[in-house]
């Protein structure tokens, strides 16, 4: 064996890229065997050859579908996370709301996107509204449980010593939430990035400045097929990356103490 | 000059073409207008947008014009682009005509059921179970050969022959499905507060489709800078079937963007007919041709 | 040796210190489970300033459970629990404070063992340089200064237990309820840890309330032990140790602690006797 | 107070029913006092007006997405737990197929729904194929979560005697997952039903037998926006339904132990 | 009374049993934790079949990781394990059964008290009549009899050490390995705990690894002793207690039970005093 196959860092990156590749190779060899003609289902390898002609219009498509993205994400996060807090606060409170919760969850965007266009008048500031009511939910539903696992122990003892509810949230709840709020997160950023391409592709925006879901929407039309896989691809490359983040936050956040994160010592 | 926005009902495209040619010639800025054409998408709603004042003027359909007066809307149609509707049927080589689909899987969008496929169903006795839908891009066509399904002539045909499978095209016009193809249509407040710009607008976009017949280049170049997907051999393929269906003039050669009441009555009784629209709907609200009388701009 | 039955009136004070007023008091309050299970039969009890009750009886016989009602932690189902005469309210104000040492540790998993200790001052707003002195000195004190920076898990059982003792302790409570504090521990660190415990008693005279299994421990510290006895929980017997203190390591080899010890070992037989099945029969 | 306000039952309903009620009457309240058109945003009376004549219609049209949405999210449910239990067999697998997870779940169905359309012959199945892919991924990752936190001591206990990994998983993993479990399916079955929606915006076929998407669809096509808020409030309510349900089988399931399901004794 | 330097051959066997082979070895192990802390420093240890050995040491001296080590919960940073002298593989097979209780008590929370008990039973295959029988009667043993039927957190701390107790004893182990597992008891019940365990090893006679902090109970139970001192974890004295078997509540008032009992406490003290900062200091 090689040292590199040894490495720690290979080991990480190794077997998931391995798959990957076995994949690849399935998927274009079965192309060619099948001379499956490529309108239905491009190979691998003319994907790639899209990607070496046009790559700069691509990317800047990428760039903008995943401005979009992070901002919907971080409002997400954030207004998912406050709606969380308030729903700890009482279970009267959780169960006068969490309903309504629900139902921002199952508007269908493609439904709701034309009013929320004609509400907001910027199309970024509406697909950005549209990415965020896809991707609430989840932060909303882990982070209320999250906060609502705590150790009764621990519960007690903040009892005991007359904690106030700002002071339990702080230094017991969130503490406890953490994992929970993580695994959210983690489905959150998926979402807000298919949220942005739904947004995208409701709203309509097409030209210049426009994001993926144009590509698509345009590569399918005229059955350029390798170039709407090529941005599908963009798309479920960004979506992993963006896993990838949040796990790496996840495991920087909690690396030292929770069960799911540890790595058993030797 | 006076601002004026117009939606168009899709990504930019030949079809399109004289709008943009108009702008590019400045056409719009000579009669005063400061214009805005601005592109639809698939889910877009333009005649949701033009009530809700978003846009001045939409590029509309007969039937959902209707259906508004129906509903109490102040809708107008202004003036109608092609002399009929565009909308044909895209078949494999081995089908012969409309009436030839009995057997075939028809792939239409969800929209389709309120417009034509009431009309092909009432026409060939079609039923709804063998629709399926057509999700706007042509691998189910090309992978299922006993697959039929709705098409514009400049567009799906095209992509159907670069891919080098034979395909018909079947215009349902042809067989004499009667509404207007591609309006302006604006709001009564708009009718009622500036009749002028309406005017002038209709009168700059119509000489924008006479210059666009003969010399595409300019608009063509804002095509592209809107939707720059948009190809060359594309547009081409697009204005040439403009040309061969006589979309622009008709078959009696009337000036670009005319309208009579007869045909409105076609399309109210089609639809009355099919149970689309209720009898006692007044038709006549939803159209005026007091701005295509003194239309001028023909072909040749 | 003064045996009184239960519910007697207060005791007599050991010491030159005046009996104190009541700091916790439970009236005839019981506790019935949602599974129907007795937990305590109606029982009464008072623990005054400057006392120091010990509670010993049979496994299960509801000592946690009468801690937990002195911490306002679980609600009888009847009767009353004061706490200075008055309501849970009285508790955090004009200087009034409780600490529990719980069974387990109890700790925060993701803080260090600084940080769990330090916990009860931050929740009560005291500023950092004082707390840290505190901290530090409630470390020292049960041996665990050199863990600060250490998370729990990277402690011994009985480390963790002594975190959860400094705890308690850095607050300097008027009220200490301790449940079996030192039964993870080896004989000399209890030892210690006992002697620490008294020289602070008696150098505050917190009002304490401690559950333990162990005899010498109940004698060497107590003012007043209360044994109790399971089926249903209830007071079995009080015992006052009226010894002197200050209590040094002389006093565990007097004869006055080996008869206290006697006597003690006596009742608590009797009460493990009296506990019928559900205690270990 | 009347016995009823004092009723368990009336504290469970009636926050959210008296929050619903009072959010309507401020929606009624604003349109009728600014004179909001129906065609932007119709009044609950004007949707209530719909159900009075069109309800059989729209509730058929219910009935139908709900046998997409509960099929998918069956589907979902189990593909989405089997995956999880694969992952936790080991890092490395988890590793290597986790990246392909995330693919799935941030693939726009509106770019791969003409694929699945070739592939699946039979419509309702695909759109069945659409919503599950949709509501897939929180069961993987709120399952995977849930079946590495597992009590340390207890681990340690089912090593020390030796239990296989069939034991550990039935024994251990599945009851300690529970909690995140349940939190994944109730995201899931909000996001099956979106994802039935979609998937029926996008590959349904209209006419006889469709679902709430055609009709939402139609209505907007047609300018009947009551119509269409009638669709979306059945869409709303169905995913408020589901979610209690999931949130009634959670409490049958963990009600007796575990922490964020238990009520303080009293 | 035989005090023997740490690393020393095996003890004479008490009563009249053979010595028994090793079931469990460490062999000059030792433990460094990730974050740098020495928990063991190389140390070497065999507990034969038949022998009853306790490790006795103050807190934080390593007995947890050294008993963890023997479970094969950790692995040794350098140096071996052996059980019967193979691997951990030999665990489990020719009827070769290992069974730890641990220092908390470690049930799982969404089981009743009998699934408890009975998961080993069950993890082994062992089939339900007979499994029933032996959950019933380990849970008898530790006098919970009624309380099969509740859920751990409507137990007492100490009857849940007693659940944990019967998961251990259920099995009928070859080898146990015991985490103060009566420390959360009160002396009645620890007692008969003591001489049930007492006889149940007479009777069956497992090897057994017994933490505690008792110095009677070392005394009362087992065939050696081994005293562990801290910074780093070590062993500092092993002590042969050869005492004959049974062992009944005559032999607790023996002058031989008093002598060892001095004897190791001395053994203790020194050890502790041997242990500097980081044990209680
Ligand atoms: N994961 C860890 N990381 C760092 N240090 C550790 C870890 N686990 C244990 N230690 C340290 O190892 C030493 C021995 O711990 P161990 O739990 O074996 O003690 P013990 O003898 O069982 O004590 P006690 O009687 O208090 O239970 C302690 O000093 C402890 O702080
Ligand atoms: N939530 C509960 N539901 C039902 N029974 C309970 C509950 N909590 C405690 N009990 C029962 O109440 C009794 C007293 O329990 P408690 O914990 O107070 O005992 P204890 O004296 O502290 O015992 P130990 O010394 O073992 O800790 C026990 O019989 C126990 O089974
Ligand atoms: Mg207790
Ligand atoms: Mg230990």
């Amino acid at each position: 064996m090689t040292p590199l196959v040894q490495s720690a860092r290979f080991r990480e990156v190794g077997p998931p890229v391995l798959t990957g590749l076995v994949l690849l190779g399935l998927w274009e060899g079965t192309c060619r065997l099948f001379g499956i003609p490529e309108f239905l289902l491009p190979a691998p390898s003319a994907v790639a050859r899209v990607f070496a002609t046009d790559a700069p219009t691509l990317l800047r498509a990428l760039l903008s579908t995943l401005e979009v993205t992070v901002m919907a994400f971080g409002l997400a996060a954030v207004v998912g996370t406050l709606v969380a807090f308030v729903f700890v606060q009482s279970r009267a409170v959780e169960r006068s709301l969490f309903p309504y919760a629900v139902m921002l969850q199952v508007t269908p965007v493609v439904a709701i996107a034309p009013l929320i266009i004609i509400l907001v008048k910027d199309t970024r500031l509406a697909l950005v509204a549209c990415a965020a009511l896809v991707a609430l939910f989840p932060v909303i539903s882990n982070t209320t449980l999250g906060l609502r696992t705590v150790d009764p122990g621990l519960a007690n003892l903040f009892a005991l010593h007359k904690a106030g509810p700002l002071q339990t949230l702080v230094r017991l709840r969130i503490p406890s939430a953490l994992p929970l709020f993580f695994a959210g997160l983690r489905i959150s950023s998926g979402l807000a990035l298919i949220g942005a391409v739904v947004a995208e592709f409701v709203a309509g925006t097409g030209g210049t400045g426009s994001g993926l879901a144009y590509e698509i929407l345009q590569s399918g039309f005229q059955l350029d097929i390798p170039r709407m896989f090529a941005a599908l691809f963009l798309i479920t490359a960004a979506g992993v990356a963006l896993f990838l983040i949040m796990a790496g936050l996840t495991r920087l956040a909690l690396g030292d103490w929770h069960e799911s994160e540890r790595r058993p010592e030797r | 000059a006076e601002k004026f926005s117009y939606l168009t009902s899709w990504f930019a495209q030949a079809e399109h073409g004289g709008f943009y040619e108009a702008q590019a010639e400045g056409l719009y800025g000579k009669a005063g207008i400061d214009a805005d054409i601005r592109q639809g998408g698939p889910q877009v709603n333009a005649m949701q947008l033009l009530l809700a004042g978003q846009v001045d003027a939409v590029m509309g359909y007969d039937f959902q014009v209707l259906n508004a007066v129906e509903k109490g809307l102040p809708a107008v149609t202004v003036a109608t682009t092609f002399q009929y509707d565009l909308q044909g049927l895209m078949t494999h080589a081995d089908v012969k005509g409309l009436g030839d689909l009995k057997d075939k899987t028809v792939l239409i969008a969800s929209s389709s059921h309120t417009t034509f496929w009431p009309w092909l169903k009432a026409k060939y006795g079609y039923t709804d179970a063998q629709t399926k839908a057509y999700t706007f891009n042509l691998q189910p066509f090309f992978a299922d050969p006993n697959a039929a399904q709705q098409a514009y002539p400049s567009s799906e045909p095209f992509q159907a022959q670069e891919k080098g499978v034979p395909a018909n095209f079947y215009l349902m016009a042809a067989d004499g499905y009667p509404p207007y193809g591609s309006t302006i249509v604006v709001t009564r407040k708009t009718l009622e507060e500036r009749p002028q710009v309406v005017r002038a607008f209709i009168k700059a976009s119509m000489q924008g489709w006479r210059d666009y017949m003969k010399d595409p280049a300019p608009g063509n170049a804002l095509i592209k800078a809107a939707n720059p997907k948009m190809g060359d051999a594309q547009i081409a393929f697009g204005i040439a079937k403009l040309r061969e269906l006589h979309a622009l003039d008709g078959k009696n050669g009337v000036p670009i963007g005319a309208m009579t009441e007869a045909r409105w009555k076609a399309t109210d009784d089609y639809m009355v007919g099919a149970g689309l629209l209720k009898p006692e709907v007044d038709w006549h609200k939803a159209f005026t041709t007091e701005f295509v009388g003194d239309l001028d701009a023909r072909l040749n | 040796m003064p045996v009184r039955a239960a519910h007697a009136g207060p005791a007599d004070r050991p010491g030159d210190a005046p009996p104190g007023a009541p700091a916790v008091e439970i009236l005839s309050a019981d506790k019935v489970f949602a599974n129907g299970a007795r937990g305590l039969a109606p029982l009464s009890l008072a623990v005054g300033e400057g006392e120091f009750v010990s509670l010993i009886g049979p496994s299960g016989c509801g000592k946690s459970t009468l801690l937990s009602l002195m911490a306002n932690l679980q609600q009888p189902t009847d009767g009353r629990v004061l706490w200075w005469r008055g309501g849970f309210d009285a508790v955090g104000r004009e200087g009034r404070r409780l600490s529990l040492v719980f069974q387990d540790a109890t700790l925060m998993p993701w803080a260090r063992i600084a940080a769990n200790v330090r916990l009860p001052l931050d929740l009560a707003g005291v500023p950092t340089p004082q707390a840290d002195a505190r901290v530090a000195e409630a470390l020292a004190l049960v041996g665990l200064a050199d863990r600060a920076r250490h998370y729990p898990r990277q402690l011994s059982g009985g480390m963790r237990m002594r975190a959860s003792i400094a705890r308690a302790l850095v607050t300097e409570p008027n009220l200490l309820l301790m449940d079996e504090p030192f039964g993870a521990l080896d004989e000399f660190t209890r030892n210690r840890l006992d002697a620490d415990l008294a020289a602070l008693w008696w150098r505050r005279r917190f009002a304490a309330v401690f559950v333990t299994h162990s005899i010498y421990e109940a004698v060497f510290l107590s003012t007043r032990i209360v044994v109790m006895a399971a089926n249903p929980g209830r007071v079995f017997r009080e015992i006052d140790v009226p010894e002197p203190f200050p209590r040094g390591d002389a006093f565990r080899t007097s004869a006055g602690f080996a008869d206290q010890c006697r006597a003690l070992s006596v009742a608590l037989m009797e009460a493990s006797l009296a506990s019928g099945q559900g205690a270990a029969a």
